[in-house]
């Protein structure tokens, strides 16, 4: 059963993730991450991260997403030319060395084909709501207070950049 | 005295920040001369208590505390008998030179000055500097006024001259530099408990021994560095460039005293600290010494600019100097100090009484002058004076440094051969040909340009500062042991001393292999070989030596055939 | 420990973290620059005081050995409290002049200040990951700050694309090195026993993201367009107090996390130092924007640094510090006075060419410049100089010769456009009639204060290096 | 099932993010696709930590998701202000800076 399941979702992100780097229009490209971030969220479930997998849903898939798409909007932003429309060098350098990336990867990971185990038994303790909290606010308090921080940071870097008028030397 | 060395050193240093608080162009003038004129005063005591007789002796050793944490670098200055007269010809060049630019520098006038003097502090200090370090540091710390003297003061194609002075010389000495660490860390390993030191006492022990394969290496990147600052040919060009571009008192300067820390390092530093290479290399460095005799020479007698032409003279003399170091005979080594001492004297003159034809006539080609010799007697006596000790007539003292050079190359066994002489010779006649036709075309003859007529005589600043470095220039040809006694023995000393590693260390480096390609440039000079040849008949020798074999009288009969 | 000295390990970090807070609310209230200014400064001394202390002070780990603390942690906190006091200060006058003298500026250079302190005291992976992300992300909105120009604005595009792409290599080569040696501790991931290609791949991942970080080459490509797109002290807040962190950070992953890989990362360094110093000077000569120029010599100093690193010894880590400590004060100067020149108004101040003849107009600005590019060159008496001088003497004490070699060649390359400044300040005409302005009081003490200690450091070192020599913290 | 099916697959979803960042011209995009970059580790991340038994993995992933949120707000105001300057989005487009 979780074999199919991670195929499922294996294929879907896949699909989805080489559906919005090939999409035309950035809003479907945006739904297209929406569908692998699911996806994802999915097999993280599969790894009995239930926390992490609410979390990528409701932050990344809700939150961050919805951003994305809002500015979007705002921006009516025109539909990109295809990406195989064109061939450039630009398309050839990415490709190649997308390949060489991925070749790279593809052996370090096969190198160890067999040698890892199962799902660790304490997983299903570790990926819950209450094991996770205990070690954000013990050990990890330090960066969680950093954290917030970092959000505020961005908040008030993001106000300061979109928030003040654009001064009179925008290209008409 | 260590104390007096240190303000002599510093004075000017101060003397350039004091500038800073000056307004007025004439109290910078003045306070310039002061300093410079005390500098020089303060420096005589150190020449009249010098200890003549004291061999491989520092003097007047300051040693400071190790300033760079963990390792044994500090801050150490001192005289022996090699830097002596250098020392003291920058301290009594400085006021003249001040005094030469008195009029001709009219913008920035404290910018000037400060650099004169922060160069001066520099200058002392190379001169002085009893570490490897402290040297490099020294050096750079000229490097920097050098470089806005000739760009800020300069002539028409300043920039890019002093921009090519400047890099030109930095690649050499950046090279260098790594060299230097590399022999503070084997000295460190070798002769300091592992802690890296460019002490110039300890890196010239004899316990300091590097390989043969270590030594080319480092001589040739540290020879890099000084045949470029010397300048030695090929490395030349950016010198005749430097020096016509540059304000009368930078050619000064760059003539009289920044030249001579090339071949001062030379000295001091590369025959030392790397004898078998250095004496391995002495024919391919006397080679192109005398390329730079001939080539200076020739090249300077097409010259149509004056100052060009003492320039291309100067390249000339160098050679001579390069020629008297690497003969490795007191003689040789003895002419080559002094050599530069003159040097300094006669081309810091020429360039003087060429910067005052030019701020008269504000023109330097040969060709505007001619018969000026009516308006100015009295310079044209200076001139003639200055022209002579160029060519080295005897009685002047260019004679004394040329004739023992001459004399020190002809004899000597490094070189081995009486043709580097022969050759060398021949520059002394070119120079007396390009020189006197410059003089005759410039003096003599009939006037061909009428402005030259309204020339007037220099006057009495320009005489006052014409006339110490005349006096010396025949004190110098008259009785040139007053001034060659203080390197004597220090000279010979280190010539000896020299040998001698070069022998120990070819002693124990006799059984080892070089590697191929080191092998080959050992093998362009067969000095080498000749001191393995004796290494390896003193080693059969001991070798048959211990053999009990054979009686006590084979053994001598064999000593006496090889001897 | 007791908690309270648990805190006092991090003061620096708690007080600059309290005092972005602190000018942000500053800001919402009042919306006074000058105010949030003045505040950022006094924050910022206190926390270079707070830094300096624990320079002297001990070393350990802090917050379940998430935190390093003293020596080489301390320093990276003082080399990060040098650039963000002295930014702070000159970024006054410019933004005023220039407009753009808004508070939020610098609760942002304070949330940046704060990633960085994070970043060089962390020991392990989290805390280094949000401490660059924390600066990163600051930076990026500093970048685009002055954003009615459309060059500041694309440099902060540029800036965050690159930065968030070199940020997936970075995490991703955490994880992998997580999986490799199944922790985030610096110290247990040097104590893996198995090194599979995870584990190398992850090395490499790793590697590549602080290279980005450093703008080592082929990684460079956003520093010349953020440079010169940034408004100028904000620049050199980026150029010197991030770059820092960023190689402090980088100096305790390599030697704690990865001792026993020294052979393997130092091959890899050494290729990336030999391109950076070779690619950054020659870019750096065809130049005539300042600012751009400034870059590329950043690049190719990065590359001097990264000499010491491919040494890899506890003498070269120091002397790594040692050039850091002189980068900062000599590249916060040149920033500034470019910074200076550039609010005039009227010419372009970045472009060499219309520097021709100033520098003997406000004579101590020009003797300043004169002072940070001889410095740059690496020319005794001034601190640039002992900075190289003990990196290459540490690389050659390594055997690394003939790196070391193109190092020196590399910057005699530079002094070619260090000097091109120089001859347009000096040696050139004004002809153009430009009448420059006496900059202010504080302005002027700032870039003294940083030529003064560019000169004492180059002349008596020994204070520093025997303080870095001490350092034997680097790795345990 | 094996671990590495879920190494390969977040491998396969890093190296598609890496060719969207090096090929695709509109800044959103790019940005997109740096996301399912930070993503894939997390993917990497999360098997690690299931592997392993050990719940650091699953924070790192907390604390990158924060990354991520924050990325998100300061990256799209930039691309906001950008957009106001030039009225474009695509990063050939845009380039006052070269060399």
């Amino acid at each position: 059963m979780e074999t199919y399941l991670f195929i499922l979702f294996a294929t879907l992100a896949v699909a989805a993730a080489i559906g919005m780097i090939s999409s035309k229009d950035t809003v479907n490209s945006a739904l297209f991450l929406v569908l692998n971030l699911i996806s994802v969220a999915g097999i993280f479930l599969l790894l009995k991260a239930q926390f992490l997998a609410v979390v990528q849903v409701l932050v990344y898939g809700g939150a961050i997403m919805v951003l994305f798409l809002f500015v979007i909007m705002l921006l009516n932003l025109s539909d990109e030319e295809h990406m195989l429309s064109r061939f450039s060098v630009r398309y050839a350098v990415g490709f190649f060395l997308g390949v060489i990336v991925l070749s790279q990867l593809l052996y370090a990971i096969a190198s160890v084909t067999g040698t890892l185990p199962q799902i660790h038994p304490e997983m299903e303790q570790v990926g819950t709501v209450e094991a996770i909290g205990d070690a954000l606010f013990t050990v990890y308090l330090l960066p969680v207070l950093v954290t917030a921080i970092l959000l505020t940071a961005a908040v008030v870097g993001a106000l300061l950049l979109a928030q003040r008028n654009i001064s009179d030397k925008v290209n008409k | 005295m260590e104390l007096l060395l240190n303000i002599v050193i510093y004075l000017p240093l101060f003397g350039a920040l004091l500038l800073i608080f000056i307004r007025q162009e004439d109290w910078v003038r003045w306070t310039s001369l002061l300093i410079t004129t005390a500098t020089f005063l303060l420096s005589i005591p150190l020449l009249l208590q010098f200890d003549i007789s004291a061999a491989g002796k520092v003097q007047y050793l300051t040693v400071g505390e190790p300033f760079m944490g963990d390792w044994d670098v500090k801050y150490m200055v001192g005289l022996d008998g090699l830097s002596m007269l250098l020392f003291m010809l920058t301290t009594f060049m400085a006021p003249i030179v001040v005094l030469s630019s008195w009029t001709t520098i009219r913008n920035h006038v404290a910018g000037f000055y400060s650099m004169l003097l922060i160069l001066q502090t520099g200058s002392l200090g190379v001169f002085a500097a009893m570490d490897l370090f402290m040297f490099y540091i020294f050096f750079e710390l000229t490097q920097i006024p050098m470089f806005f003297l000739i760009g800020i003061w300069g002539g028409s194609d300043r920039i890019y001259a002093t921009v090519k002075f400047f890099i030109y010389t930095l690649v050499g000495w950046l090279l260098m530099l790594v060299a230097l660490i590399y022999v503070g860390y084997a000295a460190g390993y070798m002769v300091n408990d592992g802690v890296f030191t460019t002490d110039w006492r300890l890196i010239t022990s004899p316990e300091f021994q590097l390989d043969l394969v270590q030594q080319t290496w480092l001589f040739l990147s540290f020879g890099f560095a000084f045949c470029i600052k010397v300048p030695i040919f090929p490395f030349h060009s950016w010198l005749p460039l430097a020096h016509t571009e540059a304000p009368t008192a930078g050619s000064v300067v760059l003539a009289a005293i920044a030249l001579k820390m090339g071949t001062y390092a030379v000295l001091r530093y590369l025959i030392p600290l790397f004898p078998n290479a250095a004496i391995a290399f002495a024919p391919m460095f006397a080679v192109l010494g005398v390329i730079g005799i001939i080539y200076g020479a020739l090249v300077a007698m097409v010259q149509k600019d004056v100052k060009k032409l003492v320039a291309y003279s100067s390249i000339s003399h160098l050679g001579f100097v390069v020629l008297g170091m690497f003969a490795f005979t007191t003689t040789g080594a003895q002419g080559a100090i002094i050599q530069m001492v003159n040097h300094g004297l006669s081309t810091g003159a020429l360039f003087i009484i060429v910067g005052m034809l030019y701020e008269r006539r504000h023109s330097r080609m040969i060709a505007d002058f001619g018969g000026i010799a009516k308006m100015m007697p009295v310079m044209t006596v200076m001139f003639m004076i200055a022209t002579l000790a160029s060519i080295g007539l005897p009685g002047l003292n260019g004679f004394v440094g040329e004739f023992l050079i001459l004399v020190g190359s002809f004899n000597s066994d490094v070189l081995g051969s009486p043709w580097y002489a022969v050759i060398a010779a021949l520059g002394v006649i070119l120079a007396a040909g390009y020189m006197l036709w410059m003089f005759q075309r410039v003096m003599f003859g009939p006037i061909t340009h009428e402005e030259n007529k309204k020339l007037t005589d220099i006057n009495a600043r320009e005489i006052g500062l014409l006339v110490p470095i005349m006096i010396f220039i025949v004190w110098i040809g008259i009785r040139p042991t007053d001034f060659t006694k203080y390197s004597e023995a220090q000279v010979e000393w280190m010539l000896e001393d020299t040998r001698a590693r070069a022998e120990a260390i070819a002693s124990n480096a006799a059984g080892e292999q070089l590697p191929a390609w080191a092998q080959k440039l050992y093998d362009v000079t067969p000095q080498l070989a000749s001191i393995h040849e004796i290494v390896n008949k003193e080693d059969s020798r001991l070798s048959s030596a211990t053999e009990p074999a054979d009686g006590d009288g084979k053994i001598n009969d064999k000593q006496e055939q090889s001897l | 420990m007791e908690p309270v000295n648990e805190l006092l390990t991090i003061l620096p970090l708690i007080i600059i973290g309290a005092a972005g807070l602190f000018v942000m609310m500053l800001d919402a209230f009042t919306g006074n620059a000058r105010l949030a200014y003045l505040s950022t400064m006094l924050f910022s001394v206190a926390a270079l005081a707070a830094a300096v202390s624990n320079l002297f002070g001990p070393t350990g780990e802090s917050f379940h050995n998430l935190i390093t603390y003293g020596g080489t942690a301390a320093f990276g906190m003082v080399l990060v409290m040098i650039g963000t006091l002295f930014s702070v200060i000159l970024s006054r006058d410019y933004l005023e002049k220039t407009g753009g003298h808004i508070a939020e500026v610098y609760s942002m250079i304070l949330f940046a200040a704060f990633g960085m302190l994070l970043l060089v005291a962390s020991n392990n992976l989290v805390t280094l990951f949000l401490g660059i992300e924390t600066m990163s992300i600051s930076l990026y909105v500093l970048a685009g700050l002055v954003k009615n120009e459309k060059k500041s604005v694309e440099a902060a595009l540029k800036y965050f694309l690159l930065g968030a792409f070199a940020t997936g290599f970075l995490l991703y080569g955490i994880a992998l090195l997580y999986g490799a040696s199944g922790s985030t501790f610096l110290v247990d991931i040097a104590a893996t026993e198995e090194k599979g290609m995870i584990y190398w791949a992850g090395v490499g991942l790793l590697l590549v993201g602080f290279f980005f970080k450093i703008s080592a080459v082929p990684f460079h490509m956003w520093t010349p367009d953020v440079y010169q797109g940034a408004p100028t002290t904000i620049t050199a807040f980026m150029a010197t107090a991030s770059k820092a962190a960023a190689f402090v950070a980088f100096i305790l992953v390599l030697s704690r996390a990865l001792p026993d890989a020294r052979a393997e990362w130092g091959d890899v360094i050494w290729v990336f130092a030999v391109l950076t110093m070779v690619v950054g000077n020659i870019l750096a000569l065809v130049q005539d924007n300042v600012k751009r120029m400034l870059a590329y010599s950043s690049i190719a100093h990065a590359g001097y640094i990264m000499i010491g690193l491919a040494a890899g010894t506890d003498a070269a880590y120091s002397a790594v510090l040692f050039y850091l400590f002189a980068y900062t004060l000599m590249n916060i100067g040149a920033f500034g006075i470019v910074a200076f020149y550039e609010w005039h108004k009227g010419y372009d101040f970045t472009n060499v060419e219309n520097y021709s003849g100033l520098g003997f107009q406000q004579p101590v600005m020009g003797v300043l410049m004169s002072i940070f590019l001889f410095s740059m060159v690496g020319i005794p008496p001034f601190a640039g100089f002992i900075g190289k001088y003990r990196v290459f003497a540490a690389a050659v004490d390594e055997g690394l010769i003939s790196l070391v070699v193109v190092g020196v060649l590399a910057s005699a390359a530079s002094v070619y456009y260090y000097l091109r400044v120089l001859v347009h300040l000096y040696m050139k005409e004004n002809d153009k009639g430009i009448v420059l302005s006496r900059p202010g009081a504080l302005y002027t003490a700032a870039l003294l204060i940083l030529a003064a200690l560019t000169i004492y450091f180059g002349v008596n070192p020994g204070l520093l290096t025997d303080l870095l020599g001490s350092f034997k913290g680097h790795h345990y | 099932m094996e671990m590495d099916w879920y190494l390969g697959l977040s491998a396969v979803l890093f190296t598609i993010g890496v060719i969207g960042v090096l090929t695709k011209k509109n800044a959103i995009v790019i940005f997109m696709c740096a996301e399912l970059m930070l993503n894939s580790v997390n993917l990497t991340l999360v098997s690690f930590s299931a592997q392993l038994g050990d719940v650091h993995g699953q924070i790192l992933v907390f604390f990158a998701l924060c990354v991520a949120a924050a990325e998100a707000a300061v990256g799209l105001a930039i691309i906001i202000a950008i957009y106001r300057n030039n009225l474009t989005v695509d990063v050939t487009r845009i380039n006052l800076l070269k060399w």
